[in-house]
């Protein structure tokens, strides 16, 4: 079994190390002999980035890292993470204790918000990046002290989908979340931090971000969100559970993101991807960085090639994600910039980001009420 | 000098159980002694008290000259036969009988393997060492219990129940092949038993325990002849047993009324008349149709007959209720369940014991 | 080891059997629907088992079933993967540690409750056994404040000591079993063949409790190696073990890969369990 | 026969005190730091008041414990976790009790020993591993909607993940060996020649079961029974690969308050009275049935050789 170099695992070496002085078994020392052999160099030549699993990681591998490994010589160990509501507080754990288990990872809004309330993110001096100035502004993300910590990585949609052999015309509207003529038959996104769907009730029924300022706004507009349950087929957390019953129709249509829908396509599956009416749901992505990280130049260089056009548009290409570039920057054809971002992202619905981390709890807490009961 | 003393030695489990109650016993070097006794009696408990297994609640144990209360089994010069041999399962033969003499350290290296083929040329199993102990039959088992207890040259042998998982023949077999190898070594013994022939067989003295107590200790033949309690006499042997009222006391005799039978035995010098004391008598000595030769004779009705080789065996029903057993002469008269007869036993053969 | 039929019909005799003979055939029915039901329930147990076996094999992306050839193609991948190799040694040094550090808290608390009197004794097995039978979530909760709060949250290490607490309870209840089988003579003829206590525990005791400590051992081994909700807990960003790579890869995709482990731990955990079996002298004879 | 010492144990103990101390103390300190300790912890981290972000407030509040009264879906979970445990336990028992019953009873050795090994491994098997073979099965392409189609039950193949009775197909098939390793000792137990006796004072196969039988296999019943419960209710990877949001048990959202809400001290408050739950019913079902469950038994005897 041969296995590269690893700074993770030197990491779980010393881990066994402390647990063989816990546990006072003498026979663990053997045993750490044994992980010894697989113990990394720990140099900063190379870089722990972790992204999105599944596609999503395998494009940025072959897009991403390795034009960077070859340009740079700074080897790139890629990591799949869990969900976004996950990861934070193994982030912060792993920071609170002086640990860097990963030294760049990209990180929806919500999440980046998180980190600032807790101090993780490592702050940027944006005069040693060159190619910031093409990322859109929207997509960068400042502390309360105005330092840069988050650089956009990605931008999603979240589009209404359906299957094409068992439906003609996909919904094209959010309305039809809400419509009984979908009964039982679409999959929606679990937790509402990924999801956003108080978002798009506000949109749809309310006045948008301003419904969801104060609790008893977010009630009424839970209360007219709880109207979709009766539609909802399926709850999913994990794209892969409605992926593979996309496909095969057992649930023939749903939310989903617009760039998975597109790889599916690729991937000869009968589905098809509708930029909504009302607008889709705009998510986005950040590269941020634990404070306890010490490659700090490694980073830099490592977002500053990720945020060049030609890196973003390639990324584009492969991954469907919208490039967090401006427009006027991208070099994608018409086309392939109208498959990836549909009407433009100024029409798409922004979630209120704020609202997610402020009032985690309560929104959490309506959210499982009207999930399970439904 | 391996002299076995236990002086007063009681026995108290933190339960409250009484198990053990003033037991004194001295056996001399080389003697080969046996406690018996019904089960729960007391007797494997004063054994595990000699090994060491058991603390004595108060009074001493000496063995060897040594006083050795307190002091763990495994620095006892004692070896021990198990009930079910004890045999190591995860050892062979020769490591079972190897282990006494490498644990404690004093053995020379070199001679342990000289002793292992000794020591099983003395059970006569040369040729087993590499056997493991569930390859071997109940009475190879037995011989290496023996074998290994007796490598380290203890000073003393004990011997818990070994012959109790063995089968009646084996047994027997095995009775006499003990005897042979302990008088062959000369070592000090103890047996613990429950088994009544095999203590009057085996042993030069046997200690008679009852619910904690030595009711008697002394040679087969005495406490045959001479049981100290009705215990004994009932216990050892098989024995008629008939409480009565001495009435009368001459000379040599006296007349005890058991029941409305009245018994001339021969008179101990402790008793009185109007005591209460048992007349014993053996089956052998109390013959069916004695004819006139007896001193004492009663009748009774037969419930079973049974043939027995050399004689007949008779239950008689006396007419006080009690049962008795007697012996018909190989000359005398068929009997068979039913028949009234006459029993007769002689006083000389009478045993008067006082509670 | 005779049967009931078998004793009723030689104790019975020829004649009676003819006479019951409308009895026995109804015996037979039942017989039948008995054995019919447990293999269907039998059937029920092996299915997943199989068909997890199949997919694992499929040449084709998606997985599909009956599967269109065969292929090796996923466990290429498997082994091609440094995700799943470091899960997989990651799982492995965990529940190798958990299998030393569970056997060695189980056995000794088991010894020194047959072996000694304390005053807390209902206490201490409680605590032997109170791990397995609480939701493993609450463990991995509490876990959570303890590690948390020593400041070594998310540490590797703290996966095996979690395990070797929490799977303590398979090697407490064996080696206690195991204790309350052994004929004590064995170690008192030890002690009268002048074995100190220290000579007669690594000579005769231990031995005789090889099977026990060995197949609590390895219990607490394959659980450990399967074990999800506490190591998921309390691991911290980027560790991961085998179920947690499984499952954080359930969420993008049900990939045959995640099959070709199934099918790689399934094979492991069976060869541990034969092990036990023969090593305890085979326990189901 | 036996040794009249052996009814008194530890007869030496009072000698050995320093040893018998130091024997215990290694599990003793593990078990309380490693295993005591941290429940204690979550019983006082269950009265602290958690920050947005992950962070806590050491106060002394029951606030955590009003919300759990006070909002239904918690007390709603609970009863979820309730009815799921029982129908999983009457699951596994039907499925359990012939299956048991058989390998206890055959002559075949080979069978006792393969479905054994079988039912012992499928055990030890990961639930993640386990549930996903039976996500792989129950999908609309898998083998029993196929079936279930063709055999016309349905008109097309009807995926059943997620949904309850996937939840409960696996949760059977996971907690099933509980219930027939608990039974199959317990009619193992049964003296053969008794159901013999029974047959041969003139019962009949039912009469013998019902009156031998299965009286004397009474507390495997309970044990097994009471086992399978207790484990269900702490399932947590199940509902989450096989369920919908309304199949989430208690123990899925105590782990969503953990790991997605970084609200420690309401997970503990809710670990707390899931703890308290399954220790009570393992409490009453010991006191009231009198069975010894996982070694833990109501009476002080031993067991019987």
């Amino acid at each position: 079994m041969k296995v590269p170099d690893n700074t993770k695992i030197s990491q779980n070496r010393r881990g066994f190390l402390k647990y063989t002085s816990v546990a006072g078994a003498g026979a663990l020392t053997a045993l750490s002999g044994c992980v010894g052999g697989f113990s990394g160099d720990g140099t900063a030549s190379s870089l722990t980035v972790s992204s999105f699993g599944g596609a999503f990681k395998e494009i940025l591998e072959a897009e991403l890292y390795e034009p960077f490994e070859e340009e740079t010589g700074i080897s790139i160990e890629s990591q799949a993470q869990g969900g976004t509501a996950e990861i934070i507080p193994r982030i912060r754990s792993a920071v609170e204790n002086g640990n860097a288990p990963v030294d760049v990872l990209t990180v929806p809004v919500p999440g980046v918000l998180r980190g600032l309330n807790s101090d993780l993110w490592m702050t940027h001096e944006e005069s040693e990046f060159e190619n910031l100035e093409f990322i859109s502004d929207d997509l960068m993300k400042y502390d309360d002290d105005g330092n840069l910590v988050g650089i956009g990585s990605q931008a999603w949609l979240i589009n209404l989908v359906h299957n094409t052999e068992e439906t003609d015309n996909g919904p094209t509207s959010w309305t039809s979340l809400w419509d009984s003529t979908y009964e039982d038959q679409m999959a929606m996104m679990t937790p509402p931090v990924t999801g956003y769907m108080p978002d798009i009730a506000a949109a749809i029924h309310f006045d948008g971000a301003d419904s969801l300022q104060s609790e008893s706004d977010i009630r009424d507009v839970f209360e007219k969100l709880s109207e979709v349950t009766p539609q909802a087929q399926m709850w999913y957390t994990n794209e892969a559970n409605f992926q593979s019953s996309l496909e095969n129709g057992e649930t023939p249509m749903g939310m989903l993101y617009n760039d998975i829908t597109l790889v599916l396509q690729d991937q000869g599956a009968p589905v098809e991807s509708t930029f909504v009416d009302e607008g889709s749901v705009l998510g986005s992505g950040r590269w941020v960085s634990p404070r306890t990280s010490e490659n700090g130049t490694a980073i830099t260089q490592f977002i500053d090639y990720a945020s060049r056009p030609a890196v973003q548009d390639r990324v584009s290409r492969n991954l469907y994600t919208v490039p967090t570039i401006e427009e006027q920057h991208s070099e994608l054809d018409a086309e392939t910039y109208q498959r990836v971002a549909g009407p433009g992202l100024d029409s798409a619905i922004v979630p209120n980001f704020d609202m997610y981390v402020e009032r985690q709890e309560f929104i959490n807490q309506l959210w499982n009420e009207l999930i399970i009961d439904s | 000098m391996s002299q076995i003393i236990l002086d007063a030695v009681e026995k108290v489990y933190p339960g409250g159980v009484h198990a053990v109650k003033d037991a004194s016993l001295v056996v001399e070097d080389g003697e080969f002694v046996t406690i018996v006794g019904p089960s729960g009696c007391g007797k494997t408990t004063t054994l595990r008290t000699l090994a060491g297994f058991e603390q004595p609640t108060s009074g001493t144990v000496g063995l060897g000259g040594i006083e050795v209360s307190g002091v763990p089994p495994n620095e006892r010069a004692t070896g021990m036969v198990f009930q079910d041999f004890a045999l190591f399962p995860h050892m062979t033969v020769g490591e079972n009988i190897a282990f006494g003499l490498t644990v404690g350290g004093d053995w020379p290296e070199d001679e342990v393997d000289t002793r292992i083929e000794e020591m099983l040329e003395l059970v006569e199993l040369s040729g087993f060492r590499d056997r493991m102990p569930d390859q071997l039959s109940g009475g190879q088992q037995q011989r290496i219990a023996l074998a290994r207890a007796l490598a380290p040259e203890p000073e003393v042998l004990l011997l818990d129940e070994p012959l109790a998982s063995l089968d009646k023949q084996l047994r027997e077999s095995m009775q006499v092949e003990l005897r042979r190898i302990q008088e062959q070594i000369g070592i000090t013994t103890i047996l613990v038993t429950h088994n009544q022939t095999e203590a009057l067989t085996m042993s030069d003295r046997i200690a008679v325990m009852n619910d904690g107590r030595f009711e008697q200790v002394g040679a087969p033949t005495e406490v045959y002849q001479q049981p100290a309690t009705k215990f004994v006499a009932d216990f050892i042997g098989t024995a008629n047993v008939f409480d009565g009222t001495v009435r009368n006391v001459s000379d040599s005799r006296v007349t005890v009324d058991c029941d409305g039978v009245e018994f001339e035995a021969a008179a101990p010098d402790y008793v009185a008349v109007g005591d209460s004391v048992t007349v014993v008598t053996r089956p052998e000595h109390t013959v069916v149709e004695p004819g006139d030769t007896r001193t004492n004779v009663f009748e009774g009705d037969v419930s079973v007959s049974r043939f027995l080789g050399d004689h007949h065996e008779c239950h008689v029903t006396l007419p006080s209720g009690s049962d008795v057993v007697g012996v018909v002469d190989s000359d005398g008269p068929t009997v068979s369940g039913g028949d009234r007869v006459s029993l007769g036993v002689d006083a000389k053969d009478c045993l008067v014991v006082v509670e | 080891m005779s049967d009931g039929r078998e004793t009723t019909r030689s104790s019975t005799g020829e004649y009676a059997r003819l006479e019951t003979k409308r009895g026995s055939g109804r015996d037979r029915l039942y017989q039948l629907l008995l054995n019919s039901y447990t293999s269907l329930v039998i059937g029920f147990v092996l299915l997943p088992l199989v068909v997890i076996s199949l997919m694992s094999f499929t040449p084709s992306e998606f997985l599909r079933f009956p599967p269109e050839g065969l292929s090796l193609r996923w466990y290429r991948e498997f082994f091609d993967s440094r995700a799943w190799l470091v899960a997989m040694q990651n799982s492995l040094f965990i529940a190798i540690a958990a299998a030393v550090g569970a056997t060695s808290i189980g056995a000794t608390a088991a010894f020194a409750l047959d072996r000694y009197d304390y005053r807390f004794e209902m206490v201490l097995t409680g605590l032997s056994i109170l791990p397995i039978l609480l939701p493993p979530v609450i463990i991995g909760v509490a876990f959570v404040t303890l590690f948390g709060l020593l400041g070594v949250g998310g540490e590797p290490w703290t996966l095996a000591v979690a395990h070797s607490i929490f799977f303590s309870p398979f090697p407490f209840v064996l080696v206690s079993q195991g204790l309350g089988d052994i004929d004590r003579s064995y170690e008192e003829a030890a002690a009268d063949l002048g074995a100190a206590k220290a000579t007669v525990i690594r000579r005769i005791t231990v031995p005789l409790l090889r099977a026990n400590l060995f197949a609590g051992a390895l219990f607490a081994f394959i659980l450990s190696l399967n074990e999800y909700i506490i190591s998921w807990l309390i691991s911290g960003f980027s560790f991961k073990t085998i179920p947690i790579q499984i499952f954080t890869s359930l969420r993008y995709s049900y990939s045959p890969v995640i099959a070709a482990v199934s099918l790689l731990f399934i094979v492991m955990t069976v060869v541990v369990m034969l092990m036990v079996d023969r090593f305890a002298g085979g326990m189901w004879k | 026969m036996a040794h009249e010492a052996q009814t008194e144990p530890a007869t030496d103990s009072g000698r050995l005190p320093p040893i018998k101390y130091l024997v215990v103390s290694y599990p003793a300190i593990a078990l309380v730091t490693l295993f005591a300790v941290p429940l204690l912890l979550l019983f006082v981290f269950s009265f602290f008041r958690n920050i947005s972000g992950g962070y806590l407030r050491y106060v002394v509040t029951a606030e955590n414990y009003v919300r759990f009264l006070q909002e239904p879906l918690y007390l709603d979970r609970l009863v979820f976790s309730l009815r799921i445990a029982a129908v999983t336990t009457l699951g596994s028992l039907v499925l359990g009790y012939p299956l048991a019953y058989r390998l206890a009873t055959t002559d075949s050795s080979l069978l006792r020993r393969a479905v054994m090994v079988l039912v012992v491994s499928s055990l030890w098997l990961t639930f993640i591993i386990r549930g996903y073979a039976w996500a792989v099965l129950l999908r609309s392409n898998g083998l029993f909607p196929i079936l279930a189609a063709e055999l016309g039950l349905t008109d097309a193949p009807v995926s059943l993940v997620p949904g309850y009775w996937a939840l409960v197909v696996s949760m059977v098939y996971v907690f099933l060996p509980f219930m027939v390793l608990t039974l199959y000792t317990s009619i193992k137990n049964v003296d053969h020649e008794l159901r013999e006796a029974a047959r041969n004072l003139g019962a009949g196969p039912i009469t013998t079961f019902r009156h031998v039988t299965l009286p004397l296999t009474k507390d495997g019943i309970i044990s097994g029974s009471l086992l399978v419960f207790v484990l269900s209710m702490g399932v947590y990877v199940l509902p989450r690969i096989l369920g919908n949001p309304p199949q989430w048990t208690l123990a899925v959202v105590i782990g969503n308050q953990v790991t997605v809400e970084s609200n420690v001290p309401f997970g503990a408050t809710l670990s707390i009275i899931l703890m308290l739950v399954v220790v009570a019913l393992i409490a009453v079902t010991v006191r009231l049935a009198g069975v010894d469950t996982f070694g833990v038994s109501a009476t002080e005897e031993g067991e019987q050789g």
